[in-house]
């Protein structure tokens, strides 16, 4: 069962990834990018990555679909088609994923308990951090106990990097719109 | 089969369906009407496959998918009431 | 004031039902959060009448089991419509007065009439209430008035 | 597990799977966005409602239950909201209805 519906999941994804690439108006981009997160999501929570599945949704679902539509609102709604031959970049493409497939070969089989991530200090982290954070998610406590400083810092700056991209978008919206009373609606 | 791999099954099988009408379009509507089912969609898959995997707590997350669902599809209705987007005549009109 | 701790009530009742884990420090944490939360909903105005109306409590009790009844009824209806090989719709569009005097309650029947599988509402135009419904059935059933009685009444009972 | 429970989630899990794929087709078959909507709203409230309420009685008396409650009611709220969006940002985009009668007296 856990197979069938990684399987579908799958098959799904690679069916909206193929129609992204397809279709030319980008508000229709921007739901089909919204449909693809929801699957991605429920797709990593099958496999048990919980916290990434979380992330996936909010970040791709929620503030991706809001960013890309402010972005939308400052240019046009169709995608112009390319001036160069696509040839290049395809090769490129198809080179960079048959790379990455090659290099999935070495890694270890999905789940195995032998590997040095689950046997070496993943183990440690399990038995203690209870112990010695008393927070009951271990994702948790490491990100905001045994790496908290590190954690501060990204956060400062995910955070200073969110209020420069609103006072952007804010700004060119307020100056687009005098403009259109000037000309009319372009 | 227990009775969540059925309902597992009717979801993917409803999620495929809607996925054709997200992809098939034709207006922009149908692409956000159909989307709105994907999210609602994935929240019941969500729920049933912790029932699925024997691990109920997945449910929290179902929640959050509850929430983001919403506000996406709002975001983009309200580009659309309120953004002067000029949408191509061939995607705004059914 | 009262609506503020209410509305910190209910936060902190969420934070319970979905943190699980029963601890001095996760406790507090959740009722600070909670607190703050609601402080803040305070100063944004949100929590008012509109944005939290606890007033309705108790109406709410009988309206809701009649709205269900009808939303298994009417998604019974169009699931025989689509399961149909002649898809029998025929589509129309109407206005349905609607009586509520409160915003609450207007938005009450409005949901209401989206939610009933068969009828949407499109607009609100003064005190009338655009309404596309899936066939000319539908849309004659609203206009008879029945869910618009039982809002007033819902309203009414405040 | 009492029996009688064990076969009320089945029905309802397996009713709610039927509704969710009825919707589902209905989203397909129907000629219309506004039509798609009432078929969309299947999955929203049977759907939805039934295959919870499924869950709700497998769960029994948990914290599990409790959460699966605040989907239901954040869908209910929810659900018709974002369907209100959709139709009446269609109207102001003037996106025409296929419609057999009009009895708005417009004649759009």
């Amino acid at each position: 069962m856990e197979f069938l519906i990684n399987l579908v999941l799958l098959l799904f994804l690679s069916a909206v990834t193929i129609a992204i690439i397809g279709v030319r108006n980008l508000f229709a981009v921007v739901v089909l990018g919204g449909a693809y997160s929801f699957l991605m999501a429920t797709l990593l929570i099958a496999m048990d990555a919980v916290d990434v599945g979380m992330t996936e949704a909010a970040v791709g679902a929620g503030v991706s679909t809001v960013l890309l539509l402010s972005a939308l609102h400052l240019t046009k709604t169709d995608e112009a088609p390319g001036r160069h031959s696509n040839v290049l970049p395809m090769a490129l493409s198809v080179l960079t994923g048959l790379a990455l497939v090659y290099g999935t070969w070495d890694l270890p089989r999905y789940g195995d308990a032998d590997t040095p991530m689950n046997t070496y200090v993943g183990a440690e982290y399990l038995e203690r951090s209870i112990d010695e954070t008393t927070v009951p998610n271990v994702v948790t406590s490491v990100l905001a106990s045994y790496r908290g400083y590190d954690t501060l810092g990204e956060t400062a700056v995910i955070f200073t990097a969110g209020i420069g991209v609103l006072m952007l978008l804010k700004g060119r919206r307020r100056r687009k719109d005098e403009d259109g009373e000037d000309e009319g609606r372009s | 089969m227990t009775m969540f791999t059925v309902a597992a099954l009717a979801l993917l099988v409803s999620l495929g369906l809607v996925l054709v009408r997200v992809l098939k379009g034709p207006s922009i509507f149908d692409r956000v009407i159909a989307g709105n089912s994907v999210g609602t969609l994935s929240v019941l898959l969500l729920a049933v496959i912790g029932y699925v995997f024997g691990r109920p707590e997945f449910i929290d997350l179902a929640i959050t998918y509850a929430l983001l669902n919403v506000i996406g599809t709002i975001a983009v209705l309200k580009f659309f009431r309120y953004g002067d987007l000029g949408v191509g005549e061939d995607e705004a009109g059914s | 004031m009262g609506r503020v701790i209410s509305m910190a009530i209910v936060l902190l009742v969420f934070w319970l039902t979905l943190s699980g884990h029963y601890t001095t420090f996760l406790i507090t944490s959740g009722v600070i959060s909670a607190v703050a939360i609601a402080l803040l909903a305070y100063r944004m105005d949100v929590a008012d009448r509109e944005g939290h109306p606890i007033h309705l409590g108790l109406s709410a009790l009988t309206y809701w089991p009649w709205l269900v009844w009808q939303i298994i009824l009417s998604a019974l209806n169009v699931t025989r419509i689509i399961i149909n090989p002649s898809l029998p719709i025929s589509p129309t569009l109407t206005r349905v007065k609607m009586s509520q005097k409160t915003d609450v309650a207007r938005v009450t029947y409005a949901n209401s009439i989206t939610l009933t599988p068969g009828t949407i509402s499109v607009d609100i135009e003064g005190d009338e209430i655009l309404v596309h419904a899936i066939t000319r059935d539908n849309a004659s059933d609203l206009e008879a008035g029945g869910m618009d009685r039982r809002c007033t009444q819902f309203e009414g009972s405040v | 597990m009492d029996v009688a429970l064990y076969f009320l989630s089945w029905a309802l899990l397996a009713g709610g799977g039927f509704f969710c794929v009825v919707g589902a087709v209905g989203l397909l078959r129907m000629p219309d966005a506004f039509t798609r909507l009432h078929a969309a709203s299947i999955i929203d409230t049977l759907g939805v409602g039934m295959i919870i309420a499924g869950l709700m009685v497998q769960s029994g008396l948990t914290l599990t239950t409790a959460r699966l409650g605040i989907i239901l009611v954040l869908v209910f709220f929810t659900s018709p909201v974002a369907s209100h969006a959709i139709a009446r940002s269609m109207r102001h985009r003037n996106v025409k209805p296929v419609l057999s009668e009009d009895r708005t007296g417009e004649g759009s």
